[in-house]
């Protein structure tokens, strides 16, 4: 059950490349278990410029009310989220959504993640981990250059084999990670591995992997971002183009994460 | 030179709230707004909907609709654009699915509606007739939607075609029709005259202005449907001109003002502009519960100022006292 | 799903910021907006004025005016409103003591002006005519003024008279007249269309919005003649939306845009758009320089984008692209 | 000379009373020399919402660029101001319109100060104390109590003689300081003592003052506040009425000095 608490900004850790993790003290209340790629409606004290809160996917979220999330300054709301300082009060709305389903044991996920991307596959490896089936599940992570990847310790530490790309080639292989997903394809494909891909990113990141999902034929779970305004299914702002009876699903309430043969892309 | 009255302030708890739209009673003046409250299902986690006055609902016209391709919703300065196109369930699932619940609640409930065309709007009146009795207190009439395309334009700009519009609306139910305008007009007290000549029960002032903004990356709108509506904090100035004018040229016309609305002052503007309730629109996206914020806050600056009900403070806005007279020598 | 085209950055001394308005040819596309420079001269102190494209000064009636009682300014979310009057100090004055501190400047000078009524506004542009050659180049002739009474409202809102206006004042001067346009009507189009059949060498869209605020504790307006004009980033979408109507429905007619302008990518907007220059009003109170801060800005911005010169992006906005066809089954 | 410099929050001392004196510290420029009743128009890192910067009396500046103002939170932009940490950048422009003339060693200058209209009056006394004046200024200071009233020991310090009231009688005589004011001018009436009044503060105390000066017809010269946009004579924003040739004189440029029986009001 989603809730409205207030938080304070308890660290501000920088990771460095713009990436920054702000961890969150609730003040009552509290995200509670969270689903990986379930988020959060986060708004700061930032008067009647910016109206309306902004959507983050959930790091980790503590029994305690204390949570975070992974983000990097891009406009005007995160650019004042990146600059807030210990202390700074948030209002807070979660979680909310629908995130990805736990590894069950015979399928390997392959977690593909880019840029701000990574916080529901990071959160998806710890839980794995922590359920026993970090043997199962392998990270695909790339980005324009080595500071780009952020917080590889952690998939270290639970034991996820990790696969890196960058684009100028100062970390893993040169160029999309996109590539090394569809040698790992063609292998499961040769061996008979059943897999199936979880991904979160920049769009066009996601688009070829929707694109490399279907052609393989391997079931694959994307976690969309749409612009949003309420974040809970009541301004119809976010709609995602989809297949079937009705043209248009919600990213807030019926995703983030959608199946990739139901989104409905070039 | 015009100083505040120095009012003693009274008890919070004392400062009476309630209000009369028209004929329509309300324990306070604040509402929350269509397409800013869905169908209030999904915000029953978040708050107790039986402490609201009232919600008017998102846009239903006869049939279903899906609504625009995205991107439909983007951030201005104190503003948002949105063109959602007015995806709704249709009149006959609102009436089977939506209207139990809200009828539930005992709040007072707004069907706000619409139609692709003359027939489609007189069609979706008397469709809703049938919600007499059955929770509805009020149709609220957009005839304001800069989103979809078939000449609605003229039904919210022309008087002559609003009156028409509304006379054949009023004439199927016997529910009250409050119309809600658009600010796209040069003349919106023609147009409030117009529709109240027609037999509407008062205005809703106002519906979201046309803009646009660009991404300048793409050379791309940032609305799909390239121009949509601006709401928020942005417009009250000019929602709050509107209703003032309104109500200074029609002074028995009840008004019902919206736009921008986030604090308790906000709606006090609006109420001394003269408008008899409220709404709440965008203000639902930051926090559901907005529109009891407003309330709160309403009779506690009240209570501040030593207002003691909504109903003496309607419309009491007097211009400012003239200037002493120049000594030119 | 439709994505940044990745263009290579380019060096920014090599961005070519010259732009044409009609026949006019500037040196970048930003000016600084009537009423919010004066006449030029309080600047002086704070910048460099040859630094600037051009301005346009406060609005010349044929007569000194003195303007509207206080309060005449206050803020609103993102914008501020404004019923200063006209204050001027009228065209003979102008043309005597204030001209040839412009025309010093080497800078467009577009002489804002206006009238009571119809014979007024022809008297003062053919006052005007005689600084033909004295340092004015552009008459950008107000028919929105909201702050004076005399059936003004005409003059901006009814096509017709518009037309009509405009004939008669291009018919008394030589200088190309740019007519400046009200956002408070409902059909931008039309009217940018009546002026420029007759004769306007462009239009400035746009001026302020009517609009209004209360002070809660006085009951009284916050601006003494009730309402005054909506300025500022608040009204930047409606701007925006404006100048792409026109751009698109009438692509021979010159474009100045304005409205919410305080940084280089506001301009780069209103410019993609389809203005082929814009002004920057209200950004000035906050730094008198606001003007020159948008022109680096904006060349910056252009670098960044890989934008190589301000004229092959005049109107440059596509629809966004379809959407791919849906698989009900 | 006005000029427009940027300048970051030195300290932010909190008076009491909701009362806080801001010392900045100019990036380069500075005010330079200031008329007590000159101000400055600061403006904070504010965005969009509020655009317009907000008028300050100028308390102190010093030749190292260092100066001062004295507030309290009223709206939005006070607000942001009271709550500003030492570091937080604002842009100031001034010194800008035309202060109080210094004491002419002839007249007694009686100063009347009211809440935040304390500043330019404050400064006329450390310049007349400067230049050996201090004896031919007094103050007359209200306020609704005893946390109204601020900086007393400077006064004290320079020797300026000066007469507190409240409205609750906290401190100095109960009531109106317009009040301690006439007796002082019946006094000087009758003693033929030559005075003038200069007085900054609430509208109604100016109101009460310009009166008063009228009535006794002693020279009286009133710091006017009306709101502004620009500060230096461009927005037509700030008239104040008056009588004579013109039914209006601007506040930031004609000002915000202006004599009692110049000004327009009823
Ligand atoms: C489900 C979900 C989960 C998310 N999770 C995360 C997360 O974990 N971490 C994270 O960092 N973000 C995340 N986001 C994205 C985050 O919400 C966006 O970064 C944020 O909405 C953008 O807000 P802003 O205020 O910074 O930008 P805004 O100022 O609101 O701007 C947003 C809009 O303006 C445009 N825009 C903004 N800046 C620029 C620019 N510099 N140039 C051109 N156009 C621009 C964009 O096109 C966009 O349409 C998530 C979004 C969703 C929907
Ligand atoms: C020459 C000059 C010198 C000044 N010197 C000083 C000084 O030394 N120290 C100082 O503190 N101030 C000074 N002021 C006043 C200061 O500029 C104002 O306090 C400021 O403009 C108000 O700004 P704000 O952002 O706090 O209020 P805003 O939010 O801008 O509000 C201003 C307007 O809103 C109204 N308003 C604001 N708050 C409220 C409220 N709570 N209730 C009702 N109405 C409200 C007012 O009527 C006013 O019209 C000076 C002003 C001038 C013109
Ligand atoms: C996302 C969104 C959807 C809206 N949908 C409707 C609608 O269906 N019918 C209607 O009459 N108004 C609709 N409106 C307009 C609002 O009800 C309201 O008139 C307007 O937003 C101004 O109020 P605000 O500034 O408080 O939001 C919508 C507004 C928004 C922001
Ligand atoms: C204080 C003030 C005075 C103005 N005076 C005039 C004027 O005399 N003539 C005119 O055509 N527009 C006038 N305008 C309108 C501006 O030129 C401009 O069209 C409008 O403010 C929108 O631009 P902005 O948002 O950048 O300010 C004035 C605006 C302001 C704020
Ligand atoms: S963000 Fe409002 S419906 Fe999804
Ligand atoms: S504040 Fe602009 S003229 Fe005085």
């Amino acid at each position: 059950m989603p809730s409205q608490f207030s938080a304070r900004v308890d660290t501000n850790r920088d990771l460095g490349g713009g990436y920054v993790v702000l961890e969150f003290a609730a003040e009552g209340g509290g995200l509670g278990d969270v689903v990986a790629g379930q988020f959060a409606m986060l708004r700061g004290d930032w008067g009647r410029e910016l109206l309306n809160p902004r959507a983050f996917s959930v790091l980790w979220s503590a029994p305690d009310g204390r949570f975070a999330v992974l983000l990097k300054a891009y406009g005007r709301g995160t650019t004042r989220l990146v600059a807030s300082q210990p202390g700074a009060r948030v209002t807070v709305t979660g979680p909310l959504g629908h995130g990805f389903a736990p590894p069950d044991g015979v399928r390997t996920q392959l977690l593909v993640a880019g840029g701000v991307g990574l916080p529901p596959l990071h959160l998806q490896a710890r839980q794995s981990a922590a359920r026993g089936h970090a043997g199962v599940t392998e990270l695909y992570y790339g980005g324009r250059n080595r500071d780009d990847l952020v917080m590889l310790d952690d998939f270290a530490a639970w034991g996820v084999r990790a696969v890196l790309a960058t684009e100028d080639g100062s970390a893993g292989i040169r160029g999309f990670v996109t590539a090394a997903l569809e040698e790992r394809l063609v292998e499961a494909q040769r061996s008979g591995e059943q897999v199936e891909i979880l991904s979160c990113g920049p769009t066009p990141m996601l688009a070829a992997v929707r694109k490399i999902g279907l052609r393989f034929e391997v079931p694959t779970w994307l976690c969309l971002e749409e612009e949003m305004a309420c974040g809970f299914g009541v301004c119809l702002g976010c709609a995602v183009p989809v297949h079937g009876p009705r043209p248009y699903l919600y990213c807030c309430s019926d995703g983030p994460v959608f199946e990739a043969k139901q989104v409905r892309w070039p | 030179m015009t100083a505040a009255p120095r009012t003693a302030a009274i008890d919070p708890a004392s400062v009476d709230l309630r209000t009369r739209m028209g004929a329509l009673e309300l324990g306070d003046p604040i509402l929350a707004a269509s397409g800013c409250f869905a169908y209030g299902q999904q915000f029953a986690d978040f708050m107790d909907l039986r402490r609201l006055a009232g919600l008017s609902t998102k846009g239903i016209s006869p049939k279903p609709r899906f609504g625009n391709p995205l991107p439909r919703i983007c951030e201005t300065a104190s503003g948002m654009l949105n063109s959602i196109g007015l995806e709704n369930v249709g009149a006959e699932a609102f009436l089977a699915e939506k209207l139990p619940f809200l009828r539930e609640l005992g709040v007072s409930v707004w069907v706000n509606f619409f139609g692709e065309d003359f027939a489609a709007y007189v069609e979706c009146a008397r469709l809703l007739e049938a919600g007499r009795g059955q929770g509805i207190a009020v149709l609220e009439m957009n005839i304001s939607c800069p989103n979809i395309k078939k000449g609605g334009i003229e039904f919210g700009t022309v008087p002559e075609v609003a009156h028409r519009l509304t006379r054949a609306c009023v004439d199927v139910t016997d529910l009250p029709i409050v119309v809600k305008l658009t600010p796209n007009v040069a003349d919106i007290v023609g147009m409030a005259d117009a529709v109240a000549q027609a037999g509407a029960a008062g205005v809703s002032l106002i519906n979201t202005i046309t803009g646009m903004a660009i991404d300048v990356r793409t050379r791309r709108p940032r609305i799909a449907t390239m121009y949509g509506g601006l709401s928020g904090p942005a417009i009250k100035p000019v929602a709050l001109r509107m209703v003032h004018q309104v109500a200074t040229a029609l002074p028995g016309l009840a008004i019902c003002g919206m736009g921008g609305i986030v604090s308790g002052e906000d709606a006090l503007e609006f109420i001394m502009a003269g408008a008899s309730c409220v709404q709440v629109g965008t203000a639902n996206f930051a926090r559901p519960d907005a529109a009891l914020v407003v309330v709160d806050e309403l009779r506690a600056r009240m209570a501040e100022l030593g207002i003691a009900s909504v109903s003496e403070i309607v419309g009491c806005i007097r211009p400012i006292a003239p200037e002493a007279p120049q000594v030119t020598e």
